[in-house]
């Protein structure tokens, strides 16, 4: 490099993200740390009221989470119209316009309905689905994500767009064993499950896993050494293969997908708040449903069933987990007519700890 | 086989476009005037759903430079089929505290994707970040040009500190019991290093609540769990109550009975809290937000070690500090996570996160290492099982022998 | 060395002859007229108080002709100094059911240890046994010709099923929901084989209560745990129910709000229980004995494999078969005992009783194995782990090819 | 052997214990499965009523557990005078006399208090101590049992004579790990512990164990293969070894007793019945206190220091556990001045679900 060249322009890096006061809405910054209340004043509609009097309207609208440029500046030309530009995504990957003005509550949402992105989710209702990539970008899924999502929250629709449930209820879709979410911490929780071992790929083993951690990512210590074609590479003993997909994790050669053995299982009674009890796993309601795109009507179905039962039983301020715990999981299974079988059982590591250890049974 | 408009048929995504739910379909098809990746990805879709199979291969390394993280490569497996998606990588990008934007933000971000990748994003991914959804590799070191000099920057991936996240907190929250929105925002600029050059065994992820309802799912899903709490009385206003009583609120029934530690009694006219026995479960307060509040002295505890199952079970984060006051959060979790990390990238194995190396050397140890002592909060239960390994002894009279 | 009396002294074992609560130092100071073992063991002891140590060897096997079981041996490490319990093994005697005795019985047994052994005993071990504390060798045989011949025979030590055990129940108890004075008692004559040459891979112990109560402590102790129970409605007398609250039962507090499921209701006048909803917990009847009754379809829940923490830590027994019907159960356990031990003898790992083995196989194999189809009775919850063994599969498509 | 010898006796065997019918008094034979209700008279002593409206009383009376011939003699002399000769055992070694006569139960009190075996234990009292053999015959023991459970009874008495209690409150002592008895179940436990791996006897240990028999025995792989003095032997790893005592259960040769470093937990919380709550494990209280006979102050004066705790805070009908898991376990350590140490908190297999897993935190 010649001493003459001209300096580049230094690469910007480590910013970390920019600053959220620059924001937030003038009616936030002057309330921040100052909220004295809310009240719904409608499915989706929120009225923070301050210390100062001031009150801030938030109208939460649907979003299938996966967005287009083109709905973005749809919401960003929303939030012009009616918020002064300013507007926020939960932790459940709803949009949530930030109003000032009370009257400008209807016409957004009039035109957010228009424009397919309804309002709801707030307190005791359905509120989106945390849920993962699938088939639209992951190499690991046994399932896709959004088209399970799509497909229940049309079912579940009258739940989002209105609040008529005991409590609120979480849903959580993931598409493998790794639960990108909070699959293993939801009321109801759809999992894509493998049922069959890796597929050794032998030809490329070799070439790109490294053997000795490979086999060290087996928690049922179901890989062993095994020479291939004069090749060292892996036998999978099939016994042992609980098909969380660890080892195709770490070596690309250990491919789990099957499709007619790939499918869904579905769990239930998870919670994360503290509100009234500790937060809970999930835990096995139906091991196992098949794959059955574009609709799902399986799960669809199961998981519409398991929501009607609870909101018919619950009582008020029940989480679905707290409902199944004071009726019992016999009559939980009783009530949604879900067989009980011998996956429900643990056999992990805790196993004994989950065993009815009491004569506390009802008849 | 393809369309009049020269286009694949899509008959059973087509599906997916009818129902009152947003179809994210319909996002990925209206994005086809932004890039050719887009139609191809409907396609290599449709083909996942008729076989019932991802095509997408396993990930490979591709970033920006200087990054270890932030970028999650990908590959399509019938890429002679969809061209256009044979690279697809992803961006993370780091949110804003809160998810708080601007429309003008906004378009910025959608006018650099719009340029540079596909037009399709996930507002937000599971962790918290901008997610920019497929774009080829030589796309990417533009696409951070662009980003940095707008202000914004990668999040994690891979053995990096991931993207905190927070709940909406002080910004619109009556409960939060510290700021929210500033820890998380802080604790990513002083670590901008460890979020963008993997220095652990595994990733690292913390998530700050504000109150205990935990709005963002700290608990299950953060090595490090910052949720807010308070020390002292909840705030009552008797009125309020009154109010709600009025209004038809079945106070001893959804209130009183449903307190778990019962420490609320309504004696038909007062509401009387003994708050020495109240665990700050928020129900109380969630079900009467005018009429009761968190109390005044506040701060957050901390809680270590959740994630998801693989590979030894899911784990729920547990407490490691009770209580620290809101003003010195940052100040405590900075010296907190020193130590952790230091114990961890001495002692974790590769792949194993904070919460496991916890179960595998044991609590006790653990808070020695990083300088805590042990106290009951942090148990359910004190052990039930007689194998305590003794450390303190007396010499035996055949060693002095 | 001896005292005055020719006796050695044991001024820390004297402390021990004070005090309210009989003492067991006297028990055997007032024994020594009948053996001289008495004194021996007194002195031992003493030299354990004062060096805070045990003087016995590790067990030796001594038995009667043709049991494997039944004889503890024991062996002083300091025979030199105490002769007399240089050998001091113990039996074992099979309990009659409940621990019922006549006066006559008791003196026969007296008679028997005192012409064989220390003429100490302990009544019962904690298994159940008659323990007679304390002979040599050569002892075992007579004193087992005398026993048997008075109509008592050992009970089980080693590899063997433990000599049953079972509360009074309708000896003398309203509460019991079969009859666990017969069921001990015929279980133990049915299995005299198993109970006395050992068959297993290591103990089995079976121990029957007549009502959840448990007062034998099965659920703890017993590797088959009997447990009394009732399908239909307690039984509730009305009048007797006001009579507790005349005489100033706070039934809303004490019985209601402590009931587990909250199914009973107080309206001032009436105790409403709603009996689809109760766990058959024993609170209620237990506080109003007058009042209210199990109901009248009795018979008994059926758990497995309760156990000591050695080594894989304590276990308590877990439901097995939720309800079975009084009359059934006999012949019910003896079924499931033959399917369990079948399986436990084949899979058994060398001293592994059959709680671990469930532990380690797998619940769901067990039942397999055993022929019990899983119920959600027989669990807390469901697994909370994805990690499951699928067993139905379809064919792939690959492997059609 | 001459065929004219006399024949043997046959040998019995296999006629197992007696039928309790036999030893049955009448009043029992003729109610048997049809009382209906008890009521108590005084402590330690019962009526229970039959629907027949006969009454049957029972006197229970404190007993060592060790008994000397002469003390059962006298138990038969006392049944014979009023009882017809009548008596039995209880599930925690007291002696029940079973009487008729209303008349005959005072006069058999004063006798049985004259000989040294008061009457109490029942209902909501402290009752007998379940415990097990200690120096007085086993070779495992880490203490004696005999010596504790007199020592604590002395100073619970009152709580044996009298019905104080908010409940029924089990004690259990072992000698060792082993846990001979509901120690694992109980109220309050004392336990004996090791606090020294074992000392090797290499000079026997090839001869009398199996060496892989005995590494297999270590539930925490602390025993490995050693050549001592050219002979074949083991080791222990002493920071893996936690004391258990297993290996010296299957081999004589590793001895764990160590007078100075053997000593006592206590474990509080436990219970066995179903009443109300489930069972539960006990848990921690205490990991040491130093043995010290033959009155043991140190445990002694926990012991009634958390049952005084107890019986002063509990509510009526609360088990030790029950009470403790309501006002939490902060709140016990505090109470009874107990530390709280490293020790307490769980290190061995199900370990991670005993941490707190939620923010429910008294301050
Ligand atoms: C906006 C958001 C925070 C954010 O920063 O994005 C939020 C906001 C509020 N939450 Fe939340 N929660 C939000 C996610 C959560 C989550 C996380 C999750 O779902 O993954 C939880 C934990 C869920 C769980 O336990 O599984 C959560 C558990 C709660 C609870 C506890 C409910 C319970 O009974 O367990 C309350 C209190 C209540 O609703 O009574 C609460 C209450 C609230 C309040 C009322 C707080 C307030 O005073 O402003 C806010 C409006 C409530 C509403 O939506 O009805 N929020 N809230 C999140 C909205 C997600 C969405 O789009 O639906
Ligand atoms: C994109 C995202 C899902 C989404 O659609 O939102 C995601 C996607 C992937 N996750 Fe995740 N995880 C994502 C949030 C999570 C979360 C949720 C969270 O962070 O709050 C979890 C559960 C919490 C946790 O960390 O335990 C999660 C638990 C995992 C795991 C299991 C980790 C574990 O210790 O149990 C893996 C597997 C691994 O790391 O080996 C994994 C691995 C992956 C990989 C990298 C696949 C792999 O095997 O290497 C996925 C790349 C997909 C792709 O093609 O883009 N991902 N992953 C989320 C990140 C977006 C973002 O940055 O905002
Ligand atoms: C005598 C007795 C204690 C007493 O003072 O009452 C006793 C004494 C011994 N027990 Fe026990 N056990 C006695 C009831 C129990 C109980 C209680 C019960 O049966 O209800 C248990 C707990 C329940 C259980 O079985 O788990 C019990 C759990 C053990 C264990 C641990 C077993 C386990 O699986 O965890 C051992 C060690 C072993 O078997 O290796 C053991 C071993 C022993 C040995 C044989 C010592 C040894 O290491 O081999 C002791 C002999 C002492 C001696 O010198 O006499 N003893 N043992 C009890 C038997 C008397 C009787 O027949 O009535
Ligand atoms: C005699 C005996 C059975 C036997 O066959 O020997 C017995 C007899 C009775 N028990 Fe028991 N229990 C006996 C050991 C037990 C045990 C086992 C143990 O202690 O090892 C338990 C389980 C203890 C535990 O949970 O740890 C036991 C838990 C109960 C309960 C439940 C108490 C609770 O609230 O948890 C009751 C009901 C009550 O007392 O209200 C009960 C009630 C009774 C009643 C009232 C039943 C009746 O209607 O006759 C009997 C007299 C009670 C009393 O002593 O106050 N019995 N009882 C045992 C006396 C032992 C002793 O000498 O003290
Ligand atoms: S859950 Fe599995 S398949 Fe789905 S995005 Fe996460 S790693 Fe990929
Ligand atoms: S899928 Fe899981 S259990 Fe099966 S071989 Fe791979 S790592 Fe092992
Ligand atoms: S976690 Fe608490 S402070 Fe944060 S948004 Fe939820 S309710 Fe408000
Ligand atoms: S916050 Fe929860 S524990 Fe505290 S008083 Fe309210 S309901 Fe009770
Ligand atoms: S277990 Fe039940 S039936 Fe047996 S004595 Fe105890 S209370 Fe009576
Ligand atoms: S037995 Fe127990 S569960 Fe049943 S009604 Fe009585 S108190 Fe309630
Ligand atoms: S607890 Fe241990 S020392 Fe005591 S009798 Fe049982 S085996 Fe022996
Ligand atoms: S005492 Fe227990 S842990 Fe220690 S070496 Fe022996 S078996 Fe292993």
């Amino acid at each position: 490099m010649t001493p003459t060249a001209t300096p580049k322009a230094k690469r910007i890096t480590d910013i970390g993200p920019p600053n959220y006061e620059k924001f937030l809405p003038p009616v936030i910054k002057r309330n921040y740390g100052q909220w004295k209340f809310h009240e719904t004043l409608a499915p989706g509609v929120l009225c923070h009221v301050s210390v100062t009097g001031e009150k801030l309207y938030t109208v939460r609208a649907a979003s299938p989470r996966l967005l287009s440029v083109h709905s973005i500046r749809l919401f960003a030309d929303l939030a012009d119209k009616y918020c002064g530009g300013f507007l926020r995504f939960t932790s459940r990957n709803n949009v949530e316009f930030l109003l000032s003005e009370f009257a400008n509550i209807e016409p957004l949402k009039q035109d957010l309905l228009k424009a397919g992105y309804p309002v709801g989710g707030t307190n005791n209702s359905i509120s989106n689905i945390v849920h993962t990539q699938g088939w639209v970008h992951c190499h690991s899924s046994a399932t896709d994500a959004s088209g399970l999502v799509k497909s229940m929250m049309d079912a579940l629709f009258p739940y989002f767009s209105e609040e008529k449930l005991p409590a609120k209820l979480r849903l959580a879709v993931a598409c493998c064993l790794n639960m990108c979410g909070a699959v293993h911490c939801s009321d109801i929780a759809v999992l894509g499950v493998h049922r069959k071992p890796p597929k050794i790929r032998h030809d490329v083993l070799p070439k790109i896993c490294e053997v000795p951690t490979l086999i060290a990512s087996c928690p049922t210590g179901a890989i062993r050494p095994a020479t291939v074609s004069g090749k060292p590479s892996v036998e999978v003993i099939e016994e042992q293969c609980m098909y969380c997909g660890n080892c195709y994790t770490v070596c690309p050669a250990m491919p789990l997908n099957d499709p007619e053995n790939d499918g869904i299982s579905i769990w239930v009674g998870g919670k994360v708040s503290n509100a009234r009890t500790a937060p809970k796993f999930t835990k096995l309601a139906i091991p196992f449903l098949p794959n059955n795109p574009p609709r799902w009507p399986e799960v669809v179905e199961a998981v519409v069933n398991i929501v009607d039962k609870y909101a018919s039983h619950a009582k008020k301020y029940e989480r679905m987990g707290e409902w199944i715990e004071r009726i019992g999981w016999p009559r939980f299974f009783e009530m949604t007519g879900i067989p009980f079988t011998r996956y429900h059982i643990d056999d992990f590591k805790n196993a004994g700890l989950t065993f009815a250890r009491s004569t506390h049974i009802r008849f | 086989m393809a369309n009049e408009n020269g286009k694949r048929p899509t008959p059973l995504l087509d599906e997916l476009e009818k129902g009152p739910w947003p179809s994210f379909v319909t996002e990925i098809r209206k994005t086809s005037d932004v890039s050719p990746m887009c139609d191809d990805l409907l396609g290599q879709l449709e083909l996942s759903y008729e076989e019932k199979k991802g095509h997408w291969k396993h990930g490979g390394i591709v970033g920006v430079l200087g990054y270890g993280g932030g970028v999650i490569g990908r590959y399509s497996d019938v890429p002679e089929q969809f061209p256009n998606v044979a690279h697809f990588h992803t961006m993370r990008i780091n949110q804003p505290s809160g998810w708080f934007y601007t429309s003008d933000a906004l378009r910025t971000l959608c006018d650099i994707w719009e340029r540079h990748g596909s037009g399709l994003t996930n507002m937000h991914g599971s962790t918290g970040d901008i997610v920019f959804l497929g774009t080829k590799t030589d796309e990417l070191e533009p696409a951070f040009k662009e980003l940095t000099e707008a202000g914004f920057d990668l999040g994690g991936s891979g053995s990096c500190l991931r993207t905190p996240s927070c709940c909406v907190g002080p910004a619109r929250c009556e409960w939060a019991c510290y700021d929210t929105m500033k820890l998380c925002n802080d604790l990513t600029q002083a670590y901008q290093d460890e979020l963008h050059r993997p220095p652990f065994p595994y990733k690292y992820k913390i998530k700050c609540a504000g109150c205990p309802n935990d709005c963002v799912a700290a608990a299950a899903r953060a090595d490090l769990s910052v949720i807010g709490t308070w020390k002292d009385d909840i705030q009552q206003d008797d009125a309020a109550v009154s109010e709600y009583v009025a209004n038809g609120l079945d106070i001893q029934k959804d209130v009183c009975e449903r307190c778990p530690t019962h420490c609320m009694s309504w004696n038909g006219e007062k509401l009387t809290i003994e708050n020495r026995e109240c665990v700050r479960c928020m129900h109380c307060i969630n079900v009467m937000p005018k009429a009761l509040l968190p109390g005044k002295e506040r701060g957050a505890t901390l809680l270590i070690g959740a994630k998801a199952p693989i590979v030894n079970g899911a784990l729920l984060s547990s407490v490691l500090v009770p209580f620290v006051p809101a003003e010195e959060l940052q100040e405590t979790i900075e010296e907190l996570n020193k130590r952790i990390w230091e114990f961890w990238d001495e002692n974790g194995k590769n792949r194993e996160r904070v919460g496991e190396l916890i179960q595998r050397v044991g609590m006790a140890n653990f808070l020695d290492a990083i300088g805590l002592d042990p106290i009951p909060e942090m148990v359910t239960a004190p052990r039930d099982n007689p194998y305590i390994y003794f450390q303190e002894k007396q010499a035996s009279e055949e060693e002095s022998k």
